[in-house]
């Protein structure tokens, strides 16, 4: 073989070409499998940490924000929040995603027949305020309504203000189910305060469909007080009664599932032992109870007290066969329960106004009577009026509630009383409606009805951060800010035992043009051109703090330590505050994420116990309008048990239908993308909704776990995930109420689907939650 | 025939083995023409602010500039383009001339205030340069090993590929 | 140069397939490489979207990709292995068909290795195995047991090839490539010695290297702690149930080149006896292995490993499972254990039975496993999608398409063994045969028999 | 030399999963499109599954968060053959991401099931990489990942501990998991350390490690649900 010029030249020739070729192999290949990722990096920046109050569910959980520039980064708890002590649930998390979200809105929008059009702030505030004063020129200002979600001090005051202005009260906050043990407070006790419950102290915790660990009152302050309960010696024992293998349930010590709708019953026949055997506390009853014994009124009438009720009607047998609990299982938990102090008593929550849900929680409520845990260490509290807003709680009556605004305080769903507003159209329709960060569309059991309503209404401007079903409805949109974009008031959150005032400034700058909703609510009231100051949220929020420095007690929140050192001062009657001018208290209150005084005085008894009588009622007024029947008179309103008017099971219909709220489901916000992922507890299909079925139920079915099926109910029929399991009572299936999807979600594919149009609608047009009937087909 | 396959494989096969993968890289263009010399009596923390504290160095922000070039200073034509950007509310936006794989993580702080390195171990004479250079420096996995086994410093995978 | 390897006589026939080629090849070729290269698209796309293109998930991480892997290196064992036992045996009716079997050595093996590179989330650092290989790794012991497998199966198909090479380049001078590989063979006896010697050096090493690929592709699952992976005997089941698929496969390409080529007369109706007596064995033994491996864990009956048996006898896999069953075994002992159904067609049914049976079994090996996990994850059943089955089919089609272009430069079958066998074999046997039977009566009566024979 | 391990305490952990959001907040896991997501292609280092309580008094199915148990001997590390999976010596089970050529034997090799493959480039809508932990990287299409106890934490820890001039402290490093629990069911620290709070409730009588039988010595344990 020579190596000739001309073979020189041919492998010169051949050296470029498959160099060429390397080249772009490589660069092929490099690009084919895309090793890098750089475009997604976003900018650097220097690192800094803030505090917040996360505001996506009424919870009020300080949180510090981790900054590097101006991004926020993490989400974390705040150490210094006594609510949660660094602690922070999986929604708090996410509210990154929230923040950061592709469908956040930039601007406010203005619909022209079926499309939107982006306007100013000046034109939307302006035509806004134009178009309500026109209303009230015609006289239909009081007509104007607002729905909002929980409203905090300032923000209340700033939207009744401004509805003031226009002449109406209909300021309506939608909060959901009410807790029924809170209910169950008020009517017992006469009272009119929020309950607290002193978890950490108590040695016994009873749920009877009280889902303690999965939202119920502030989330994770809770968390903290069971991890503190379990972790305390001696260990606080855990009980738990429904009709779900809930997580409670699993984390409970003693489980049973009843009949769904025999919560009450089951209260009573512990009720039945606690007092059959002796184990009730003579002292607390004796002394602060009325309406135990027997007893005649000054008419001289008999009245059948607790004590004999429950003997005589509440043997064991029968609310064994009814509950479907064995017996030997009632009296082992009603031993435990009157065997340990304190104990504590929860009762579920009241999704709908029925005698069988109130008078549960009475039954329930009525256990922690008989145990003495009134008021006292480690029973059921009442908060103390916010130091701030020292008027008694208004029970204002929204105008356009009407008559259904009675229920509210039996811990009606005042969704489901505006939707029965709208639906009766009596008093009136609104001639305005507001909504401020409230998709009562999507919240509604029967979004397709509400929102035929809501057309019908002149005028919608809905504050919103996202094109919301409610907001695709609205005639103009504007874009409220997250709250780590606004200024933050927080009052203490329903349930805990000790004051709290949280202020917080904003995290980082506004997305694109969206305002806090307190500036927007200025904004619209300056808008109806009637004098007003012209401060701005931020500022009245300061103003508001600054009277705490007048109060002379609680502390700047602090870590633990702080805690324990301010309440040692405290005992020993010295305060010595850690700021010495209203300002440097409103610095550090901003700084450290709130205000607290953590004194409660147990046994006050002239503040918890606000009947006529200065006791506690077994007996109560109010409900004989729900009671009604039979029971009316013999038992009066004495907490007996009435089953649930579930409809017959059918040959078609026939599962029962349990609607029930995981905590994901506590936020009304959106669903985000990293909470509904973990929505399913153990599923990561990001699928929203699913339901639960019994094992033995699924096979006759022929339904796997995991695959898809039809629930349809006689209203609606939905495509949902199956999960079958053996926490689940034959002939019963779960479903969580709540959406799945959501239009404007990049993540989601597919049309929402929401649980909650398959209840059945009882004769006043409301959802039958427990009462609905179902069937599952196989898709 | 046999010639130029022969070439071809070999080319090919030493090609691939030795060509950098980032073959064919843009020039870059600074907005402004930076003299580093002429700066050369300020301490490199004065504009790369961040050097010492964070794990980047960060680029001098037109505020940075404006300290000192708020009004001329000179009459070179480049230094107007400062007042120019203010002027027009424009951010000045300069390119990186030292870069890692995204997947590399290097803490400047760590080098720099504990280490004690001096800025030129890994950027050379760049405080001696009296226009931009053109061509990004990519920086290898070799140069940090390199000088790692030199001084007899640990480094383990994910201490930079986190 | 002699005359006597260029003067071939009857054997003529074994260099048609080189020297004339049809319509109907060009056809079949054009097919191939259609499916073959068409499915390297698919691989494009793969490298584009990463390998969420296939069905694989969590905790299901491996699929076809790998089944492919286990099973052609299986396959490659049909070659060597056979070859190389049947030659160190002196079994003369090997001589028409180790090539054929050392071919589909060669071709298979680079699909199997292919397969893991397609299985690779990051083929662009595949050689990463080398600069940083880990000697702890099963994976680095395939690695290295499977390119020492290949480079000793090259040089073992290569070797009784340099004879036939040279007679081509004898034919054909201007193919060049000839003259390069035929080395300057000219058949002297001393060559003819060196190479005899060097084929029987390289049989005994092919046998413990085959031996061990298998084994070490065994333990790529049995080195884990994973149920049913976990076991002892993987090595050896894995290797008795790549001789298996690898005679299977070896039957079917005979039986196809005995048709095409129209060489029904040197692929005898005994070689296919022999063989399906031999893949008879195989499946006997495979069931063997298959019934201890079941029954140990059965009857131990460790939940985590009951609940991947299960899910094989009796819930999701058991359509594969039992499928299995009745193609490695059921079918080929019917046909093969009857001596009248001993035919080709018989013999080709039961391979093609067993290769698709192999198939499965690796399958039913690979995906259970992962997906019955120890913790209660979720698992969604794994599907291969149609990029899975495209680059299949793509390896499939490029296998037969190589082994196809090889009949089409080399002969298939050996032709100077062949010749050497006409010409040695038989005086060869008696005198072998000789050799075991006592006394010299029966010795004298040989010799007889052997004058008799070589006069006729 | 520290030994870092982590505490689960199943009697006061709620299943609410904060950890697992806050896992992926910190390191930068992406949300998948819902088909991918139903694909069970979801990366989630920490994952909460349904495990039965070993130990209490009532056999039942409780929930537990899970992830890689950084075992003292791990199975993964033995099967890689680049390397790309590691232990440090400080116990933390490593993945180099820029060397994993994406085999998934690891995946495989793991009897917990808490390595993840990356089957497609991780994907955030543009607003959504605000925020992205600059701590942490993106990884691409290919490899494996897997939880790392926020190791970038601890290397930051590390450094500010050097520019302060003193020791490490176990409270300067906790993963993201363990600082976010609400229920302070997660405890992190040195299990060298006799004295620190992991060592102690180490030893509790309820302190279980999952599928202890296997000898992998994972440094991640279980506290019982129960007394």
């Amino acid at each position: 073989m020579k190596f000739s010029r001309r073979g020189f030249v041919k492998f010169s020739a051949g050296s470029a070409a498959g160099l060429g070729l390397a080249g772009v192999s490589l660069k092929t290949l490099s690009d084919l499998t895309a090793a890098t990722t750089e475009e997604n990096y976003p900018s650097k920046g220097p690192e800094s940490f803030l505090n917040s109050i996360c505001q996506l569910c009424p919870g009020g959980c300080g949180v510090t924000v981790r900054k590097v520039g101006d991004r926020v980064v993490r989400v974390q708890g705040n150490r210094n929040s006594p609510i949660n002590r660094g602690g922070l649930c999986p929604i708090g998390v996410a509210s990154l995603q929230y923040l950061y979200h592709p469908a956040r809105l930039r601007s406010p929008l203005k619909r022209e027949g079926s499309s939107w059009t982006k306007i100013s702030w000046d034109s939307a505030l302006g035509e806004i305020g134009s178009k309500l004063s026109s209303t009230v020129g015609r006289g239909e200002g009081s007509h104007v309504v607002m729905l909002s979600q929980e409203l905090q001090g300032v923000l209340r005051q700033v939207a009744s203000d401004f509805l003031g202005k226009l002449g109406s009260n209909n300021l309506i906050e939608t909060s959901g189910p009410g807790d029924g043990t809170g209910v169950a407070v008020r009517l017992m006790q006469g009272v009119q305060s929020r309950p607290a419950y002193d978890l950490t102290n108590s040695n016994h915790i009873l749920c009877i469909g009280c889902e303690l660990l999965e939202g119920w009152s502030s989330p994770v302050w809770v968390m903290k007080g069971y991890s503190q309960f379990r972790g305390k010696r001696p260990r606080g024992r855990l009980t738990y009664a429904g009709s779900r293998q809930s997580v409670t349930a699993t984390k409970a010590d003693t489980a049973v599932q009843i009949r769904p709708g025999t919560e009450g019953l089951l209260a009573l026949g512990i009720a039945y032992v606690l007092i059959s055997e002796r184990l009730y506390d003579f002292e607390f009853v004796q002394s602060h109870c009325q309406g135990f014994e027997d007893w005649r009124d000054e008419n001289g009438r008999w009245h059948l007290g607790f004590r004999n009720m429950v003997l005589e009607r509440y043997p064991l047998n029968l609310v064994s066969e009814v509950t479907e609990v064995p017996t030997e299982r009632i009296l082992k938990i009603a031993r435990e329960f009157g065997g340990t102090r304190p104990a504590l008593a929860l009762a579920g929550p009241i999704d709908s106004v029925t005698a069988n849900n109130i008078l549960a929680a009475l039954s329930v409520h009525a256990l922690n009577a008989l145990v003495g845990s009134i008021d006292r260490r480690g029973g059921v509290l009442l908060q103390y009026p916010d130091p701030l807003d020292t008027s008694e709680p208004a029970q204002s009556t929204p105008s356009f509630l009407g008559n259904f605004a009675q229920l509210l305080r039996l811990g009606k769903d005042p969704l489901e009383a505006v939707e029965q507003a709208f639906e009766s159209g009596k008093p009136y329709l609104p001639s305005a409606l507001i909504t401020l960060d409230a998709d009562p569309v999507s919240d509604s059991h029967d979004a397709k009805a509400l929102s035929e309503k809501f057309q019908q209404v002149p005028l919608i401007v809905s504050v919103s951060s996202f094109l919301t079903a409610t907001a695709q409805l609205a005639h103009y949109v504007l874009p409220s800010a997250s709250f780590l974009e606004s200024w933050v008031e927080q009052e203490s959150p329903s349930g805990i035992p000790f004051l709290y005032h949280g202020l917080a400034q904003p995290a980082t700058s506004a997305f694109a043009e969206s305002r806090a909703t307190g500036d927007i609510l200025l904004g619209l009231t300056r808008s109806l051109g009637v004098p007003v100051s012209d401060e701005d949220y931020g500022a009245l929020l300061k103003k508001k703090i600054a009277g705490l420095y007048e109060r002379k007690s609680g502390a700047v929140a602090g870590t633990v330590f702080d805690q324990l050192w301010h309440q040692l001062m405290e005992q020993s009657g010295w305060w010595a505050p850690t700021y010495e001018s209203p300002d440097q208290l409103v610095e550090q209150v901003a700084a450290k994420g709130g205000w607290w005084d953590s004194f409660y005085r147990y046994e006050d008894w002239s503040r918890t116990l606000r009947n006529p009588t200065g006791k506690f009622h077994f007996s109560v007024s109010g409900i004989e309008s729900l009671v009604g029947g039979e029971a009316a008179g013999q038992l009066g309103s004495l907490p007996h048990f009435q089953p649930p008017a579930e409809g017959p099971a059918s040959e078609k219909y026939h599962f029962l239908v349990r609607f029930f709220d995981p905590l994901v489901a506590v936020s009304h916000q959106p669903p985000l993308p990293f909470v509904r992922e973990i929505a399913g507890g153990l599923v990561q299909n990001n699928a929203g909704i699913w339901v639960e079925i019994n094992e033995a139920d699924a096979e006759e079915l022929g339904i796997h776990s995991g695959e898809l099926v039809w629930v349809e109910s006689i209203r609606n029929r939905l495509q949902v995930f199956a999960r079958v399991s053996t926490g689940v009572l034959p002939g019963v299936v779960n479903i969580p109420r709540g959406v799945s999807g959501w239009s404007g979600d990049p993540w989601s594919v597919g049309s929402p689907v929401a649980s909650a149009t398959l209840a059945e609608h009882g004769a006043d047009f409301m959802p039958k939650w427990g009462e609905t009937r179902v069937r599952l087909l196989r898709s | 025939m046999k010639w130029f396959l022969s070439g071809l494989v070999i080319a090919f096969v030493v090609g691939i083995a030795a060509l950098p993968p980032d073959l064919l890289q843009k020039k870059v263009q600074q907005p402004i023409a930076f003299n580093h010399l002429v700066h050369k009596d300020l301490d490199c923390a004065s504009c790369h602010e961040f050097v010492k504290e964070q794990a980047f160095a960060g680029l001098p922000s037109l505020d940075v500039c404006l300290g000192c070039h708020e009004s001329a200073v000179t009459e070179n034509p480049e230094e107007e383009k400062i007042r120019q950007l203010a002027a027009e509310g424009k951010p000045v936006v300069w390119q990186r001339l030292f870069r890692q794989p995204s997947h590399v993580f290097y803490s400047h702080r760590r080098h720099v205030t504990i280490a004690k390195l001096d800025c030129q171990n890994c950027h050379g004479k760049m405080g001696e340069s009296q226009s931009p250079p053109q061509s990004v420096h990519n920086l290898t996995m070799e140069e940090c090993i390199s000088c790692h086994e030199a001084k007899g410093v640990r480094a383990g995978c994910v201490d930079c590929h986190r | 140069m002699s005359n006597a390897t260029t003067v071939l006589g009857p054997d003529e026939i074994l260099l048609d397939p080189i020297t004339r080629t049809g319509k109907g090849f060009y056809w079949l070729v054009a097919v191939l490489a259609l499916i073959g290269f068409g499915g390297l698209g698919a691989w494009v796309y793969q490298l584009m979207f990463g390998l969420g293109v296939t069905g694989l998930n969590r905790p299901v991480y491996w699929g076809v990709y790998i089944t492919n892997f286990v099973f052609f290196i299986g396959i490659s064992h049909a070659g060597t292995l056979i070859s190389a036992i049947l030659r160190l045996c002196h079994a003369e009716w090997r001589r028409p068909i180790t090539r054929a079997a050392e071919v589909i050595t060669v071709m298979v093996l680079f699909f199997g290795a292919g397969s893991v590179i397609l299985d690779l989330g990051r083929p662009d650092r595949a050689l990463n195995v080398i600069f940083h290989g880990q000697v702890r790794s099963p994976l680095i012991w395939d690695v290295l047991s499977i390119s020492t497998y290949l480079t000793g199966s090259i040089i073992y198909l290569y070797l009784p090839l340099i004879p036939d090479i040279a007679l081509l380049r004898d034919r054909m001078p201007h193919r060049r490539i000839y003259r390069l590989l035929a080395v300057g063979w000219q058949g002297t006896p001393k060559q003819h010695r060196v190479l005899e010697k060097a084929i029987a050096i390289m049989a005994v090493i092919i046998v413990p290297i085959a031996v061990s690929v298998h084994t070490v592709v065994s333990w790529v699952f049995a080195m884990t702690v994973q149920p049913m992976w976990h076991s002892t005997i993987f090595g050896p089941y894995f290797v008795v149930g790549a001789i298996f698929s690898g005679i299977a496969a070896l039957i079917v390409a005979m039986a196809l080149i005995r048709h095409f080529y129209h060489l029904e007369d040197y692929l005898k109706p005994v070689s296919f006896n022999n063989l399906g007596l031999l893949l008879l064995v195989m499946s006997l033994l495979w069931l063997y292995f298959t019934f201890a491996e079941y029954l140990t864990t059965y009857y131990g009956a460790e939940p985590f490993h009951m609940t991947v048996f299960s899910s094989k006898v009796t819930g999701r896999f058991a359509i594969p499972f039992w499928s299995m069953f009745v193609l490695c075994f059921v079918i080929p002992a019917a046909i093969l254990g009857n001596k009248k159904t001993r035919t080709v067609k018989g013999c080709v049914i039961a391979s093609i039975a067993v290769i698709i049976g192999m198939w499965l079994e690796r399958y039913i090996i690979v995906v259970p496993t992962l997906s019955r996990p120890r913790l209660a994850v979720e698992v969604v059943p794994y599907a291969p999608t149609w990029v899975e089955m495209a680059m299949t089919a793509s390896f499939f089609s490029l296998f037969i398409l190589l082994y196809l272009l090889f009949t089409k430069f080399f002969p298939i079958i050996s032709v100077w063994e062949i010749k050497e066998g006409r010409e040695k074999s038989v005086s060869d046997v008696v005198e072998r045969v000789q050799g075991y039977l006592p006394g010299d009566s029966s010795n004298r009566k040989i010799e007889t028999l052997k004058s008799q024979l070589g006069h006729s | 030399m520290s030994r870092w391990g982590m505490i689960i305490d199943l009697d006061k952990c709620t299943a609410c999963q904060a950890c697992v959001v806050a896992c992926k907040v910190e390191n930068n896991i992406p949300s998948p499109p819902e088909g991918e997501a139903l694909k069970n292609r979801t990366i989630s280092w920490m994952k909460l599954i349904p495990l039965r309580s070993e130990g209490s008094e009532s056999e039942r199915t409780t929930y537990a968060p899970v992830a890689c148990q950084h075992c003292d001997n791990p199975p993964c590390i033995k099967v890689c053959p680049v390397d790309a999976t590691n232990i440090s010596d400080e116990g933390i089970v490593r993945q180099v991401y820029s060397r994993c050529i994406g085999c998934r034997y690891c995946t495989n090799a793991c009897p917990y099931t808490v390595r993840y493959f990356n089957w497609s480039a991780p994907q955030w809508p543009e607003e959504s990489k605000s925020y992205l932990n600059p701590d942490v990287s993106l990884r691409p299409k290919g490899v494996v990942e897997k939880c790392t106890f926020c190791n970038h934490r601890l290397q930051k820890a590390k450094e500010i501990a050097r520019l302060e001039e003193r020791e490490l402290h176990s409270s300067d490093y906790v993963p993201a998991c363990v600082e976010i629990c609400p229920a302070d069911a997660l405890v992190f620290g040195d299990l060298e350390d006799s004295a620190s709070e992991v060592s102690q409730l180490a030893r509790s009588p309820r302190a279980f490690r999952l599928q202890e039988d296997l000898g992998t010595e994972p440094k991640v344990i279980y506290l019982s649900q129960g007394e």
